[in-house]
This record gives C-alpha cells, sequence and structure tokens, in this order.
C-alpha cells in the first residue's frame, strides 16, 4: 500500500485545554482533515520532554506537531511560552542533527478554532508528504551515520 | 506480571460505527496483544447497560485496565472511571480512545478512520498497560464565594448563596451594582419597570450580612485553585470615604463641572464630576472622576499631589461631616486579598455603541441615530427626558421613527457573526413604547428574521404588529443619509421585491450584544477560556452549561454569550447552586494528576540532584527544597518536593528536570513512550 | 520630499476616455499639466490599449482580465514600480485583473499565454487622488499661486474608486475624504454631503439614458441642497453623466442646478495658476467661468 | 411572472456551476436584502437582486440568465460592499451575463446594453483603444431607435474637439486580436 502513494505519519503532542480541544470541536463541527495525525494529550505543551520528539523520529514518524494554547491563554499561566522557549532552543539542534525542521511545527490552536485545528493538520501533511518519509534515523540505526540520507546532510532530501 | 486489559468500543449510535467498522477495531485489539484479555462492541458505552457491561466484564474478567474507544475523553473519561471504580478497579487504569471526534466525524472514508481508530486504541492499550493507581487529592475548602461582577446575573448568584448561610464578596468595578438592567426601561415581555424589580433586589443585596460588597474595584489577580483561590481585590481610589459619607448628595449639587456626559444614560444625560451613577444607586455614595475633576485636572497639570491644588474644593467644602470630612482627594487604590472557595464570573456584556463601522448607516455622525440603550434610556422615566421619546438633535417627538434590527449582530462582515438573541425582543418592546407614547407616531421595524421563542415571546412581538400596529419590514437597511432634519432610511422588502424608502425622524439601531472590551484580559487573569467573540466558554454547551474550564470558576449571565432577562437569572440561579454544593463539602476530592520527586532507599535517598529548575519553572510555587537528613541531623542533601495541594499538574516541572527525578501521575515518561511507541508506522 | 518627487517617474496610463480628441480629454490636458509644475513625472506607457472598461468585464471575465493586465505587463517592461491610471474605470480594472490572477493561477496561466508576457503583480496601480495624497500635497502647499473664493466644492467620488475597497484598499468606501483634503488643501471649501460614493449609471448613458438621469438628478440635488457651488470629479464617466447631462436633468425635473463640474486635476492647475485654457476650463458642457473667476485672487 | 418550483430545479448544479466559474458561493446568502436596499438601479429591474441569487441558490438557471436584471447592474459594487455575509453580488451579475449570452438567452429587451458592450468592444478589437465616434455610430446602426437620442449631444462634442472621426489604432493590434481569439 505504502508503494502506490507515500502517506506520511505525523504525531501530534497537544495540551489538554487549548489544542486538544480546539480538534474536539472540529470533529464536533464535522470538519474533515487528512488521516495522518495521532494525537497524543498531555496536559500541557510546557510538559514535552524533547525527548518525546526524538523518541517519535526514532519510532519512524515522518513528522511531528506540537500544539498549544495561544500567548497569554495557558491554563497553567506560563506553560506555553516554556514550550516555545524549549523549541528555539530544539530546533537549531535539529538542524544540526541534519534534519529538516520543517517536519515539525508547534503551533497555537485554541478550543474555538476547530477551522485552524483543519487547516494546521492538512498544512503540515501536505509538508511532510512533499518532504517524503524520513528515514535517517532508521539508517542511522542499520547501516551507521556515514551513509544515512536526512541525517547525514539535509540538502539531499529532494533526491 | 502482565495486566489484563479489556477494550470497549462504542458505536455512539452511529455516529461512530457509520463511518468506522467497530468490530475491526475490536478485533484488532486482541491481535497480537496478549494483553488484552476481552473486547466488546457496544451501541451506547455511555448508557446505564453500557456501564452496567463495564462493571461487569471487570469483575467477570478480572480486568485491571480498561480503554473505552468512545467520544473524546472530555466527554465521558469521568463516567467511564466513575463506572470501574464502582466495580472495585482503580479508576485511573481506566483510559479513553477519542474515536469519535478524531476518526467518525472527521474522516468520512471506513477504512480511513478504521485503521486510524485501529491504532488509537493501541496507543491507548499500552497507555494503559503503564497505568499505575492514583488516589484523589483531598484539599480543604474555603467556604466563601467570589461573585464577579454586579448586575442581575452577579446580584443573584449572590443572593442565592448567601441566602443558603455562605459568605459572598462581591467585586463590581462601576461605582455602584445594577448593571445594564438598572438601565432598561420596561422589560419584555411583560412590559413590567425594570427598575421596579431591579431596585429591590439591589437593596437586599446591600442590606445581607452575607454579603460583603466591593464598588468601584476590579480584581487584580486570582491565585491558588478550586477550593481555595487567593484573590487579590484593587479598591480604586474613590476619594470618598464609604464609612463616613452618608450620601447626603450636597457634595454633586454644588459640584461645578455639570456637563459631563453620563454613561448611565448612554450620553444622552449629563452629570457631575462627583457624582453617583443614578439615583438608586447601591451604594448611594459618590465617586469623584478624577478625569474631568477640576482639581484633578488642574494636579495633573502643574504635576501637583491633589491635595495642593486649590483650583476648586467646593465638594470638600460642602461635605457636612464632621470633624474628619468625608471627602479624601488623596485617597490612593488600596489592594486586598481575600481567601475565596469558588468563583461566580458575570461580568456582563456591553452593547455595540461604537458604531464608526457602520459607515452606510452614518458611522455614528447622525446624532438621531440611536442605540437600542439609548432608547431604553430615552423611553425609562428616570431617563434624560424623564421618559418622553424626543430625539437627541432638537427634542422633537419622532412622528416616523425606524428600527433596524441585527446591527452588529449576524454581520460576519463587520466581524460578529452570532444573533444577539434579545433585539427581536427588545425592538418589538420599543415599537410597543414609543406607540405608548406618541399615539400617532409611526414605527417601522427592518428585519431579516424574527426570533421570539421564549415562554410568551411570539405573543409578545404580533402584539406589537398586530394591536400596538408596527409596521415590519423584511430587509436589511443598506443606507441610512440625512436630508434637510430627516433621515432617509433605505431599505428593502423581500416579500415583495421592493425597495423601500422612509423619511424618518429618528432610527434606532437594535444593536448588538458585545463582549466586555477587557473580557479577553480578564479571562487569561483566571485561566478560563473563551470563543472567538471573546465570551467565556463553558465546559459543555448542554451538560456543563455554567461551569468554566477551571474548576471552581463558573459562569453567570451575559459574559458566557448573549441572553435576556429570565435566562441570564435561571443561569445565575445555576451557577449559585454550583458553587453551593462545592462549599457544602469540607473537604473536595482532586485529580490526583500531579508532580512528584521520586525518593529511594539510602543511600541514594532520590535522584534528585538539587538544582532546582523545576523550582524556577513552576507557575504555582508548588516545589519546595526538602533536607534529607541524617540521623545526627546533619543535612546529606537538599532534594525538591511537590507540594500536591498546590500542584495543579501542568508538568512542566518534569519536562525541565535534567536527572528524570520527577514525574507527572498519568502522565509520566513510560506512558508517554509506550503511546508512541505503539504507533504503526510504515 | 521635493526632491524625491521630482526623481519619481510614475507610468502613465491614460485610457482611452481622456486621451487628446475624446469626450473626456480636459481631465487627461489637466492631470499632464498639473504634474508638470508639482510632479510627479509621468511617462505614457507605450503602445497601451483599451482595459476593456464595463463591456469587458460584463460580458466575458477572461477577455476583461488579459486586456487589463496586458498593460500592466508593459508598465513592468518599461520599468515602472507605479502606474497612474486617472479614470477609474482604468484603475478599477487594472487593480481587479491584478489581484484576479493572483489569485487564480490557471487564469494567470492563460491570460500569460494570451498576452504572451509574463504578469508580475509587483507594479502598484494607483488612482489619481492617490498620486496626489502620496507625493503633492506639500507641493501643492508650496506652490499655491491663487486662493479660491467663495468656492464650496463637493467632493464626488463615484464608484470606481472606491469600491470593491478589499480590492482597492482606498479610502473609507463610504464617507471617503481624500478629495475634500485635496479641495481644502487648495483652499477651497469642502462641503459635507450625502452622495459621494453614489452611483451615476455611469456606462449606461447611451444604452439606458433614463436610468442616468434620475441617479445624476439625486446627485446634483444632494450636492446643491448641501450648499456647494461646484463639484468636484475625479472621473470621467461621472463627468461626463453630470456634466453633458445636465440640462436634461434640467428638463426633466424642472429645477435649474448650473453646477459646473470639475476635475480635481483643473482645480488644483487653478490653484497654481495655470492658464484654463490650458486646462481644459472651455471644454465642459455647463459653463466653467464662476470656478475660474473664483482664482482671481493672487496669494501672497 | 409565476413561478413553480419543482425537485427539477432543486436538484439542478445551477449553484455549483456558478461557484466552479466564479468561486462565489451563493449559499452564503441568507437573504437579508441589503443588496437590494442599497441597489440604485433596483427601482428598474423585474427582479431584485436578492432575487437573483435567490434563483441561483434554487437552481432557476432560466430565471436567473434571461432576467433584465442582470443587465440592469451597473457594477457600481454597493451591493457586494455592503453584503454582511460578503457574497459578491456585482461579481455574481457578471458571471450570468456570461452565462446568458453564452447560451444565447439574454433578454432581448435590454438589447440596447448588451449592443453596446458589442459595439465597444469592436471598436477594442479593431483598434486596440476605443475610437468614441466610430463606436457610437455602429450602435446607433444596430440601434436605430435610439438615433435621435441625444442628438443634440454629439454635434457640440465635436465643437469642443472632444470627438475625433480618426481612429487611434495601437501598434499591438495583432496582441489585442490574439487576446480575443483565445477568449471568444
Amino acid at each position: 500500500m505504502s508503494e502506490t502513494k507515500f502517506e506520511p505519519k505525523i504525531i501530534a503532542f497537544l495540551c489538554n485545554w487549548c489544542t486538544y480541544a480546539g480538534a474536539d470541536l472540529a470533529g464536533t463541527g464535522r470538519k474533515q482533515y487528512q488521516a495522518n495525525v495521532r494525537i497524543i494529550k498531555l496536559p500541557c505543551t510546557g510538559g514535552i520532554d524533547p525527548l518525546f520528539l526524538i523518541k517519535a523520529f526514532e519510532r519512524g514518524a515522518d513528522g511531528i506537531l506540537v500544539s498549544g494554547c495561544h500567548p497569554g491563554d495557558c491554563h497553567y499561566n506560563s506553560g506555553n511560552y516554556h514550550a516555545r522557549r524549549r523549541w528555539n532552543v530544539f530546533r537549531p539542534l535539529l538542524e544540526f542533527c541534519g534534519i529538516n525542521p520543517n517536519r515539525i511545527q508547534f503551533s497555537w490552536i485554541s478550543a474555538a478554532e476547530g477551522g485552524k485545528w483543519v487547516e494546521t493538520i492538512n498544512s503540515i501533511v501536505d509538508t511532510v508528504r512533499a518532504l517524503g518519509p524520513f528515514e535517517g534515523y532508521h539508517k542511522l540505526n542499520t547501516i551507521g551515520p556515514e551513509t544515512s540520507g536526512e541525517v547525514a546532510a539535509a540538502p539531499s532530501e529532494t533526491g | 506480571m502482565s495486566k489484563k486489559i479489556g477494550v470497549f468500543v462504542c458505536h455512539c449510535g452511529t455516529n461512530i460505527s457509520a463511518t468506522v467498522d467497530v468490530e475491526k477495531v475490536a478485533e484488532e485489539a486482541k491481535k497480537n496483544n496478549p494483553g488484552v484479555s476481552y473486547t466488546t462492541t457496544y451501541k451506547y458505552m455511555c448508557s446505564d447497560p453500557g456501564q452496567k457491561l463495564l462493571r461487569d466484564k471487570i469483575k467477570e474478567e478480572g480486568l485491571d485496565g480498561v480503554v473505552v474507544a468512545a467520544c473524546s475523553p472530555k466527554m465521558h473519561e469521568h463516567t467511564f472511571r466513575n463506572a470501574a471504580k464502582k466495580a472495585g478497579m482503580n479508576p485511573y487504569h481506566v483510559e479513553i480512545s477519542n474515536l469519535r471526534e478524531q476518526c467518525s466525524w472527521v474522516h468520512p472514508d471506513k477504512p480511513t478512520g478504521t485503521e486510524k481508530s485501529i491504532d488509537l486504541v493501541r496507543m491507548m492499550t499500552e497507555k494503559t498497560r503503564k497505568d499505575k493507581s492514583l488516589n484523589p487529592i483531598k484539599v480543604p475548602v474555603t467556604k466563601r464565594a467570589l461573585v464577579i461582577g454586579g448586575g442581575i446575573a452577579g446580584i443573584q448568584a449572590a443572593l442565592d448563596i448567601a441566602d443558603a448561610g455562605h459568605e459572598v464578596i462581591m467585586v463590581e468595578r462601576e461605582a455602584s451594582i445594577g448593571g445594564h438592567m438598572a438601565q432598561l426601561s420596561e422589560t419584555f415581555p411583560t412590559l413590567d419597570c425594570s427598575q421596579c424589580i431591579m431596585t429591590p433586589k439591589m437593596v437586599e443585596l446591600a442590606q445581607n450580612e452575607n454579603i460583603k460588597l466591593y464598588t468601584w474595584s476590579e480584581i487584580e489577580s486570582v491565585d491558588g485553585y478550586l477550593g481555595n483561590f487567593d484573590v487579590k481585590i484593587r479598591k480604586k481610589a474613590r476619594s470618598v470615604d464609604l464609612d463616613l459619607c452618608t450620601g447626603c448628595s450636597s457634595c454633586w449639587q454644588v459640584c461645578p463641572s455639570k456637563k459631563i456626559k453620563s454613561e448611565f444614560d448612554m450620553k444622552l444625560g449629563n452629570r457631575t464630576a462627583i457624582y453617583i451613577p443614578f439615583p438608586q444607586a447601591i451604594p448611594s455614595k459618590p465617586v469623584i472622576d478624577r478625569e474631568h475633576c477640576l482639581l484633578f485636572k488642574d494636579a495633573r497639570k502643574k504635576n501637583i499631589p491633589p491635595n495642593d491644588s486649590k483650583v476648586c474644593r467646593k465638594c470638600l467644602d460642602v461635605c457636612p461631616i464632621a470633624p474628619v470630612k468625608a471627602i479624601d482627594y488623596s485617597q490612593e487604590d488600596e489592594f486586598i486579598t481575600e481567601k475565596i472557595g469558588a468563583i461566580i464570573v458575570a461580568t456582563g456584556f456591553k452593547e455595540l455603541d461604537d458604531t464608526s463601522m457602520y459607515g452606510e448607516y452614518g458611522g455614528g455622525k447622525y446624532q438621531d441615530v440611536i442605540t437600542g440603550l439609548q432608547f431604553e434610556r430615552l423611553a425609562s422615566a428616570s431617563g434624560p427626558t424623564e421618559g418622553e421619546i424626543q430625539r437627541p438633535s432638537d427634542g422633537k417627538l419622532p412622528e416616523i421613527i425606524v428600527f433596524i434590527q441585527c446591527v452588529g449582530s449576524r454581520d460576519p462582515a463587520k466581524g460578529c457573526s452570532y444573533c444577539s438573541k434579545t433585539c427581536c425582543m427588545y425592538t418589538a418592546k420599543h415599537t410597543m413604547l414609543y406607540k405608548h407614547k406618541v399615539h400617532d407616531g409611526h414605527a417601522y421595524v427592518f428585519y431579516i428574521d424574527i426570533r421570539c421563542a421564549g415562554k410568551d415571546y411570539e405573543e409578545f412581538w404580533l402584539r406589537a404588529v398586530e394591536e400596538e400596529g408596527a409596521t415590519y419590514l423584511r430587509g436589511r437597511v443598506s443606507r441610512i443619509y440625512k436630508k434637510g432634519d430627516k433621515l432617509v432610511v433605505l431599505g428593502a422588502d423581500t416579500l415583495t421585491g421592493s425597495v423601500v424608502e422612509i423619511e424618518a425622524d429618528m432610527v434606532v439601531l437594535a444593536s448588538a450584544m458585545k463582549a466586555q472590551d477587557d473580557a479577553e484580559k480578564f479571562a487569561q487573569k483566571l485561566s478560563i477560556q473563551y470563543n472567538k467573540d471573546k465570551f467565556f466558554s463553558e465546559i459543555h454547551p448542554k451538560l456543563k452549561p455554567v461551569e468554566s474550564s477551571s474548576a471552581g470558576i463558573f459562569l453567570a449571565g451575559t459574559c458566557q454569550g448573549p441572553k435576556d432577562i429570565p435566562e441570564t437569572v435561571a443561569q445565575a440561579g445555576a451557577a449559585a447552586s454550583k458553587v453551593l454544593a462545592l462549599l457544602s463539602a469540607d473537604e473536595l476530592e482532586r485529580e490526583p494528576v500531579v508532580a512528584k520527586v521520586d525518593r529511594l532507599p539510602a543511600p541514594i535517598f532520590s535522584t534528585c540532584i538539587g538544582c532546582f529548575y523545576c523550582k524556577r519553572v513552576c507557575p504555582y510555587g508548588a516545589i519546595a527544597e526538602e533536607d534529607i537528613k541524617a540521623r545526627d541531623g546533619s543535612v546529606i542533601k537538599t532534594v525538591a518536593r511537590v507540594n500536591e495541594g498546590l500542584c495543579q499538574g501542568c508538568g512542566l516541572c518534569a519536562a525541565t528536570c535534567r536527572s528524570k527525578s520527577v514525574e507527572l501521575a498519568g502522565f509520566n515518561d513510560e506512558q508517554v513512550y509506550a503511546e508512541i511507541n505503539s504507533v504503526e508506522f510504515n | 520630499m521635493t526632491e524625491e518627487t521630482k526623481k519619481t517617474k510614475i507610468g502613465y496610463y491614460p485610457g482611452c476616455a481622456i486621451t487628446k480628441c475624446s469626450t473626456s480629454e480636459e481631465y487627461g490636458t489637466s492631470v499632464l499639466g498639473v504634474s508638470r509644475v508639482i510632479g510627479p513625472e509621468l511617462v505614457e506607457i507605450d503602445d497601451w490599449n483599451c482595459c476593456g472598461a464595463s463591456s469587458a468585464h460584463a460580458t466575458n471575465h477572461k477577455l476583461s482580465t488579459a486586456l487589463s493586465v496586458r498593460n500592466i505587463s508593459l508598465a513592468e517592461k518599461d520599468g515602472y514600480d507605479e502606474v497612474l491610471a486617472p479614470c477609474p474605470m482604468c484603475s478599477q480594472r487594472l487593480i481587479i485583473s491584478q489581484n484576479d490572477v493572483h489569485e487564480d493561477k490557471k487564469l494567470r496561466e492563460e491570460v500569460e499565454d494570451a498576452i504572451e508576457m509574463p504578469i508580475s503583480s509587483n507594479v502598484k496601480v494607483s488612482n489619481y487622488l492617490e498620486i496626489i495624497k502620496n507625493y503633492s500635497m506639500d507641493e501643492i502647499a508650496e506652490k499655491r499661486k491663487k486662493k479660491p473664493e467663495g468656492l464650496k466644492v463637493a467632493s464626488y467620488y463615484g464608484c470606481l474608486l472606491v469600491r470593491p475597497p478589499k480590492i482597492l484598499k482606498f479610502d473609507d468606501p463610504e464617507n471617503p475624504t481624500t478629495m475634500d483634503e485635496i479641495v481644502t488643501a487648495i483652499g477651497a471649501e469642502a462641503v459635507d454631503w450625502e452622495f459621494k460614493t453614489n452611483c451615476c449609471g455611469g456606462g449606461f448613458t447611451l444604452s439606458r439614458p433614463n436610468v442616468v438621469v434620475k441617479l445624476t438628478h439625486d446627485i446634483l440635488e444632494g450636492a446643491a441642497d448641501a450648499g456647494a457651488n461646484a463639484i468636484a470629479v475625479a472621473c470621467p464617466m461621472c463627468h461626463a453623466n453630470l456634466d453633458m447631462r445636465q440640462k436634461n436633468i434640467e428638463k426633466e425635473y424642472g429645477r435649474r442646478f448650473n453646477i459646473p463640474i470639475v476635475y480635481i486635476s483643473e482645480l488644483i492647475g487653478l490653484a497654481l495658476g495655470l492658464k484654463p485654457k490650458d486646462l481644459g476650463m472651455d471644454k465642459h458642457f455647463i459653463d466653467t467661468d464662476f470656478v475660474v473667476d473664483a482664482f482671481s485672487n493672487i496669494e501672497e | 411572472m409565476k413561478i413553480k418550483i419543482t425537485t427539477k430545479e432543486l436538484k439542478s448544479d445551477f449553484a455549483k456551476e456558478v461557484k466552479e466559474r466564479s468561486g462565489i458561493d451563493v449559499k452564503k446568502c441568507y437573504q437579508c436584502g441589503k443588496c437590494t436596499a442599497g441597489c440604485p438601479v433596483a427601482y428598474e429591474m423585474d427582479y431584485m437582486p436578492n432575487q437573483i441569487i435567490r434563483f441561483v441558490q434554487l437552481g432557476l438557471r432560466r430565471e436567473a440568465l434571461t432576467s433584465r436584471t442582470i443587465w440592469l447592474c451597473a457594477s457600481c459594487i454597493t451591493c457586494s460592499t455592503r453584503c454582511p455575509k460578503e457574497v459578491k453580488i456585482a461579481e455574481l451579475m457578471d458571471v450570468l451575463r456570461e452565462m446568458a449570452l453564452e447560451e444565447g438567452v439574454a433578454n432581448p429587451m435590454e438589447k440596447n446594453i448588451t449592443t453596446f458592450h458589442e459595439a465597444f468592444l469592436n471598436s477594442v478589437k479593431k483598434h486596440g483603444r476605443i475610437s468614441e465616434f466610430w463606436m457610437l455610430s455602429e450602435y446607433k446602426r444596430k440601434r436605430p431607435k435610439t438615433a435621435l437620442q441625444d442628438i443634440e449631444i454629439g454635434p457640440q462634442l465635436m465643437l469642443k474637439g472632444k470627438l475625433s472621426l480618426t481612429p487611434h489604432d495601437i501598434k499591438g493590434k495583432k496582441s489585442i486580436k490574439r487576446i480575443f481569439e483565445k477568449f471568444k
């Protein structure tokens, strides 16, 4: 099946209060979107350990979404700011490792924004689909870093 | 020992089963998964027999883990955990797979939805495998409620709680309680005078010994949690000592600044700089409007303390209170902190009074195009015209009056898509009030739809048409322009397919109910959610209509969305009863989703290295430093400890901890990794 | 400002109606005359074609788009960042077409193929009021020679300058003020009135003169009742309908208006001391002597 | 004229066709009538603008395309500007006119208007720009009844030098021909 068309798998780490509720709202509003996302719910994006993201890539995720409350709206006052700061540090690390940072998106989606959830999902799925499968990590495991595609050299991604 | 897990897949009628092959989901849950010992599907898992099925199977099959694949956990996680608890299982071994909101409702293709559902169930099964037993945390309850906002919603809620014997703190930011209802002339559908039913309630509130009233005050901050909030209140400088002042009225009678537009009269009347908003104000004690007061203006200009200004001290001079005067120019904002168990938010709405967005209706430049609340003030016996319908420009009685419904409502192009719900009724009322006062006048109403779905409401608007002779025209007005002293209204009547042109003397816009200007900021202060129009969100639109997203904070009245008085009062009563239920217990149980720092046997004690990054990031100050001491009392190491009472379970500390010594119960690393690992990747 | 203005070269797209020997040639003459005094420098786009006006967009969207866009591509080729189209019909069509090809990739490809040129959306198309407001307000103040006396001007914008607002993004669609600001800047009194953006019937002048007569009557009446003794326009069609038809209207409705209809560029020109004849003041149907005479005082 | 609506109309894809051609979604219209209320030409129309939208909503193709309204729309865009639901009504009229011409059902009562458009575009096609004199004469020739109307204006224009007999051809006439060929 995967031969006919590449369908990426995306892991979404969502906060319980805003984005998870926003995704629920998309459901209640029967707004259709692409089925490539698997949600992992946490109380707050501030509680997301960067290792969770690494783990998801290691397991074979092609893309990751981290989404929480808008600035100022965090249920825990400032958790989303911490998440954003962590992301700012984490992003260059990803690039350094040769992982195309477009494979991870960070967004604010409130409990009222079912439509934005749908747009965000469709956009990340399309982006990651265009990037192709993320195979860097597997190659790293099996063959070694020298020959691995994306992990060794990000620019080769297009091929 | 591996857990015995049961998977229960719900059809949700056909909500799930129409686009997800539930049988296959159940089957796949078992396949290659030795831990899953029982699977089934059921039409309505949340129904009574569904819950019984869950309980029975836990007992019969000896399950020690349950996955319910159904709707969002926000709907029924609590239901199923409770059911499991009744069957003797620790409820925190129950997890919910969200098949309805995340699959069946959003992915119409059955194979796709089924495949994703299988994935989602597997994720939760693996998480359940790692679930630990948790016990609810008990917290004491402060038996005192806070009501924010002193309109009809707040007053009703405060009285209900106080009458049940609990203390209530009411905070109102204006100088008097009463809110918008105090401004109304008559109320639909009975046409009884608003003030006649409102003022007794205001007096009742003021005299209730269980209620402490802070007017001219605002909420500065809210800390703490359900049962134990710490609320900081800013008492704005009133420049009048409420304890000393008797409300004798001498001061506002001598105030020389008499031409300040009265907010209460929607700028159709004037007030003084030291003033009470309206004659029946509670408290009936004035406030100095420092922006307009001559003395404060002078002090600002000269940059001197107000007390040093000698420009005008008429109010102070005339104040009969001795030996210390009740007027104090040097008063400053004061802060008070109150311990609170539960909060009711009743902050109300704001009428769309800035019509500048309606350029086609003159954008606010025509004096005789007024808003609904302005009409209320004109029609009110206590209003600037003592109830006579005079048009603002020249005081003339309007012989032809046009009402335009849906101004700022149902108008997405102007950024306001919702229906304000009350305007159909209040416009019908306005036509009647007008006809009662201007007998040979003509009232025309432009409407799109008539929405009068309340008890006796339909009859009420028909009375406006059939008995009072108001002419209803179905169409929205496109333009108003001035021609001489008339206003030409260009409308349509779509029922005849015509353009309508009316030369009117006055136009009343049925302006929308909008969220307060600072609603967003206020919601952030309280950590409650709001919708795109900045009205505060209830947790569940049907089943939890008065609960905000923060435990212990409830919503009443129009801050949650447009509604009329009966509905507001009903909702206020509902919120009050929720608060009473909370305050009736001495202790509350809280979800045990809290962080914990590990403790290990000597000689390690804890893997915590004492860096206290967790302490720095914790938004609640829930992390303390704890000395681990040797028998001789010497400190071996200092480690972090979580105060369960303060922890709200965000998990920031766990994600920040460098030595992985903190875990968040219910969402620990093992559980999250189990979820990630269980996803079927390509 | 002065230095900069002199350097600014703007592509000039006159459109059919205001070129020499056309029904609204005085608009073109006065726009060019004024620009020579206060800038910005206008250079005619080489080999421009008709935008197709109402007749194209009313009957064939793609044709209308291609005819309009061809001119923008020509301007791009000539190296202009900004184009002035004094006729609002032209500026509106150019901007809408530019917007349409920007939003619809397929249409863009088809149109590019038809005009055999690439389409760039970088060229800014401006109407005359925008150009004056953005480049020449200080210049007017500086070089004003004559101050009008007793001239009460109703600024009439019509439809095409302000609608559709989301695409044209020029001024307030219900109560625009740019022309009033210019009127004030040349020292005349800007009359506040209610018909600034009412429709004059536009292109129906030949096919449905009755419609035009009614609509223009309402506009004339509105201006007269508001106390205006002249109406300023920035649109050849508004001008044609209000000026050429005014006698008809007077006959039809039995009210004598005799209100001169002048282009805003003519008013600026008079204030700058240009000769009335050079501004085409003699080309009007309704006598403009009153307006010309108002500008007889030389400012110190 | 009475209209009977049956399932045939209700089931038609007219609204969809309009949407595909123009991107205009008539479903959004909730028939408030503000377009009609502000339309300067409504008084001349056989159907009100909101009724035209209703025709499209309900699949009444014939009523919409044969109406006089679509020709009488002056494209002043007041309706679209003030529409609370941001339906592009004036732009919808463009599409309907285009469809009416394609299907040959344009209302003959408004022949003046269609002929004017024809004459106008013919002039553009021929010269690349408008030659007002020749455009006018084509129009008057094709609509002889209008020959005497405004008879006094023409000579006045001539006298003021505002009506030229010589058309001004552009250099790129070929390019214009190509555009007309492509988008017939």
